[in-house]
């Protein structure tokens, strides 16, 4: 496939992004509004000479997931909410087997059944995880259709270079909007990676392998946390993502990821043309949050505003980062006809704080 | 160059469909655009609008919160919210065939054109967005004709080639229609 | 015709028994030593009356005694 | 000391002791898998997926690729890793509370895809690594750690017969129930195991095998009694049968 520009929905630009860049097997379950992901996937990955596969649950799709990770070809999976929490099992699972894999969520209103509305609900259980154990799984929150495709090959990479799930998130009313994409030629980043020391491909390859998660000593147990321990770190060292604007000389720094994160570029501009010094950060990389970003903020700012579309997840993480020394407000909303905070209401709280 | 559009109708009407034509042709003017539906009540009454930002430059908010420079307003029932969603300079396109009750603004500018007496001349009032949608290009200069012709031709030559020169047979009156007004 | 014999892998026997209750020659029996698993192995006590038959073989879950074809 | 590497050949590690109880069946199962894989000459491209329980320590008695899946996933994490590369040989070894508990949805939907996977059950009709807890297969009366006064049919049901479950599902072209009380049974049961790699290796869809074996340990029986116990008791209820055998189809291009 060729480079093109193409009109779609946020889902479509996940599956054209993810075929594009070499993923072959695509497992899903239906669930709005991730199911664009797989319906399109479905129609796609054989002229890539791959499958999409429909499983019974999202507890086989991971599971799915999880053996043909194994293979050490790239796989990947869609979902939402719902699907993320049975998903876990084997979430977990992989990032103590260390197998890549790329796994979509697009967020929708919580919790049970919730509602299919449009959310950003997941982020504890995307940066803290639903499963037991001492894991993270990279967490990469793209904000547009462009974003999508650009980040795809990152996520490819974080993968494959740390041997472990990368999981993208996206709000439901970003998932749901059509907008213009660049999509990329095709280039399949994950055949830049060697798999040949690890991948379970039967002894015709190499001596005996075996993927073992579960302990037979405890001394075991011990080094394989100690390992992921070090892993993690490098990971949060190396591999924070953010964006950041006008923030050198701002007062109030408004803080938010996806499609919020997309609506303070707007703020900053219409604020600042009013005189307000007013700056954004907006983490695309959610784990490992960019503490970084918030380490070098200058002085000038005495306040800082997070939105979300959820009753305050990502604010802890922001609280931890300043660690007391900046005052840390927050603004957001779930649930009802308009699942999220709009511009103005953005501004309004803004304009409050700095007022105050 | 950013314009902020609402393409509001009833169910039918087709609002969606210019909306789509006007991101197509945006994509082939290289120009960047961003499509979200209604939320909202309007969406329970049969009534649906199609929100659009087309921009030569990325664009930030995707939401257009009644703060539209370009409105569409197909029939009586959305025409309120139309009013509501138009900014100061903008320009509000009302179907005069079935809003018999027009308010006043002196915020932005109002057209009135009776797009689906216009349609059925035509041959079949399910074009009337087309007859709308080319006054929209006409009064604005979102686009150009010859760009949504394109689109026409390209997505409805695919699945009904036979509607192909009647959708563009009412783009045009529109446009000129609207040539005529201004 | 080719050879056969019997062997026991002493070192993987647990003295479950099977073998000595199959046998149809009650060529085998627990022996009065034991292995580095603590186990006391099986033995040939009657070896003259062993006719190859590999039932032991079969029936063994630990992959301690059966007959090998000589090659 | 001579061990049995020239019967069995190179599938099987014989310098590593299985650390199942003594009387164990999944000492025999797990032989006759390697054998069929031996005789197959798949060894350098099978993969083993274990379950969760003692099941799971088949593999390391074999010198094959092996995967140690989650708690009753393996037939799921099968189907991922056979998708993505068909000409492996892929198989699945669990117990009955791996297979047919916990893991009875991804089983069935695994089966009934009747993509060429084999699968092996053992079925001991108790949890053997936790202590000798009721499983499905559990029989009516049969007293465990959870069902002290036996399962009690009314509210615990009946033991789950899994291969009749399958047995009307097309995709599912081997299907058998063995059992190991006897070495006439395990000659069957070596036989049914072979065909069920075969079906695979012919690319003709899914099999499946039940083995029904004794837990000396797990049922508190010695092992000969646990013997008698598996080819009365055990399969009076289990029947060893050949449910089905289409592996004489030529094979699928």
């Amino acid at each position: 496939m060729a480079q093109e520009t193409l009109f779609l929905k946020n889902t479509e630009a996940f599956a054209e992004s993810l075929a594009r860049c070499g993923v072959k097997y695509h497992f899903a379950y239906p669930i709005t509004p991730a199911t664009d992901v797989m319906k399109r996937m479905a129609v796609i990955l054989p002229a890539y000479g791959g499958e999409m596969m429909q499983m019974e649950s999202e507890l086989a799709v991971s599971s799915a997931l999880a053996g043909a990770a194994c293979t050490g070809k790239l796989v990947a999976t869609s979902s939402s909410g719902p699907g993320l929490t049975l998903m876990h099992e084997a979430i977990g699972f992989m990032c103590a087997a260390e197998l890549p894999c790329l796994l979509v969520d697009s967020m929708r209103v919580g919790p049970g059944d919730g509602d299919i509305l449009g959310a950003q609900s997941d982020y504890y259980v995307a940066t803290r995880g639903g499963a037991h154990g001492d894991y993270h799984t990279i967490v990469l929150a793209p904000s547009s259709g462009q974003e999508i495709a650009d980040i795809v090959p990152t996520g490819i990479k974080l993968a494959y270079t740390y041997r472990t799930p990368v999981l993208f998130v996206i709000d439901g009313v970003s998932a749901q909007t059509t907008e213009s994409t660049t999509l990329p030629a095709y280039h399949d980043y994950s055949a830049e990676f060697d798999t040949a020391g690890w991948a379970f491909t039967g002894t015709q390859d190499h001596p005996k392998r075996a993927l073992i998660t579960g302990s037979y000593s405890h001394q075991d147990g011990y080094d394989l946390n100690e390992k992921l321990r070090a892993k993690y770190a490098t990971i949060r060292e190396k591999e924070q993502l953010w964006e950041q604007e006008q923030t050198e000389d701002a007062e109030i720094v408004v803080v938010a990821f996806g499609i919020h994160g997309r609506m303070c570029r707007d703020l900053v501009a219409k604020m600042r043309a009013e005189g307000k010094k007013v700056g954004f950060i907006r983490p695309i990389s959610l784990w490992p949050f960019p503490e970084l970003a918030f380490a070098g903020l200058p002085d000038s700012v005495k306040n800082i505003l997070v939105v979300e579309m959820n009753h305050g997840q990502m604010v802890d993480d922001v609280r931890l980062a300043v660690n007391g020394r900046i005052p840390v407000h927050f603004l957001g909303k779930t649930g009802g006809d308009m699942p999220m905070n709009t511009l103005a209401e953005m501004i309004a709280e803004a304009n409050r704080i700095l007022g105050e | 160059m950013l314009h902020k559009c609402m393409f509001s109708g009833s169910g039918g009407q087709g609002s969606a469909l210019m909306a789509k034509m006007v991101c197509l042709g945006a994509i082939k003017e290289n120009l960047k655009v961003v499509m979200t539906q209604t939320y909202g009540i309007e969406q329970r009454g049969g009534d649906s609008t199609a929100y659009v930002i087309v921009s030569d430059e990325p664009i930030g908010s995707p939401i257009v919160e009644n703060d539209a420079d370009i409105a569409v307003a197909l029939s009586q029932s959305i025409y309120g919210n139309c009013f509501a969603g138009v900014v100061p300079d903008g320009m509000l396109f009302t179907n005069s065939s079935m809003v018999d009750n027009p308010k006043e603004s002196d915020a932005f500018k109002q057209v009135f054109l009776p797009v689906s007496d216009t349609a059925v001349q035509l041959g079949t009032v399910r074009c009337a967005n087309m007859v709308m949608l080319g006054a929209v290009l006409a009064g604005t200069g979102l686009l150009k004709l010859e760009t949504v012709e394109e689109v026409v031709r390209e997505t409805i030559g695919n699945k009904k080639p036979q509607l192909v020169e009647l959708n563009i047979e009412a783009l045009r009156s529109g446009y000129s229609a609207m040539k005529k007004e201004s | 015709m080719s050879e056969k014999h019997h062997v026991i892998d002493a070192r993987r026997c647990k003295a479950c028994g099977l073998c000595v209750s199959n046998c149809p020659k009650a060529v085998l029996a627990l022996g009065a030593a034991i292995n580095a698993q603590g186990y006391n192995y099986v033995v040939q006590e009657h070896p003259e009356n062993c006719v190859l038959c590999d039932i032991c073989g079969t029936i063994c879950p630990d992959m301690a005694i059966g007959v090998v074809v000589d090659q | 000391m001579e061990n049995l590497s020239a019967k069995y050949g190179k599938t099987l590690n014989l310098d590593k002791l299985t650390s199942y109880c003594p009387g164990c069946g999944h000492g025999i199962v797990t032989r006759l898998v390697a054998e069929a894989i031996e005789s197959l000459g798949i060894m350098s491209r099978t993969i083993s997926i274990v379950g969760i329980g003692c099941g799971g320590f088949s593999h390391h008695y074999m010198d094959i690729d092996a995967i140690e899946a989650t708690h009753g996933r393996s037939p799921s994490f099968a189907i991922g890793y056979k998708l993505a590369r068909p000409d492996n040989i892929v198989f699945t070894y669990a117990g009955d509370g791996d297979t047919c508990a916990i893991g009875l949805g991804d089983l069935m939907h695994a089966a009934n895809k009747g993509m060429p996977i084999t699968t092996i059950m053992v079925n001991n009709t108790v949890f053997g690594m936790t202590g000798g807890q009721m499983s499905p297969t559990t029989l009516e009366g049969q007293v465990t750690t959870t069902t002290t006064k036996g399962r009690a049919v009314p509210h615990q049901g009946y033991p789950l017969l899994v291969p009749e479950m399958m047995r009307a599902m097309p995709g599912v072209k081997y299907l058998a129930r063995e059992s190991v009380a006897t070495p006439k049974d395990v000659r069957k049961a070596k036989k049914s195991i072979r065909k069920a790699f075969e079906c695979q290796v012919k690319g003709l869809g899914y099999a499946f095998v039940e083995v029904i074996v004794p837990c000396p340990t797990g049922l508190k029986m010695n092992v000969k009694d646990s013997y008698a116990r598996c080819g009365n008791e055990m399969t009076d209820y289990f029947k060893p049968q050949v449910f089905k055998d289409e592996t004489e189809q030529s094979d699928v291009a």
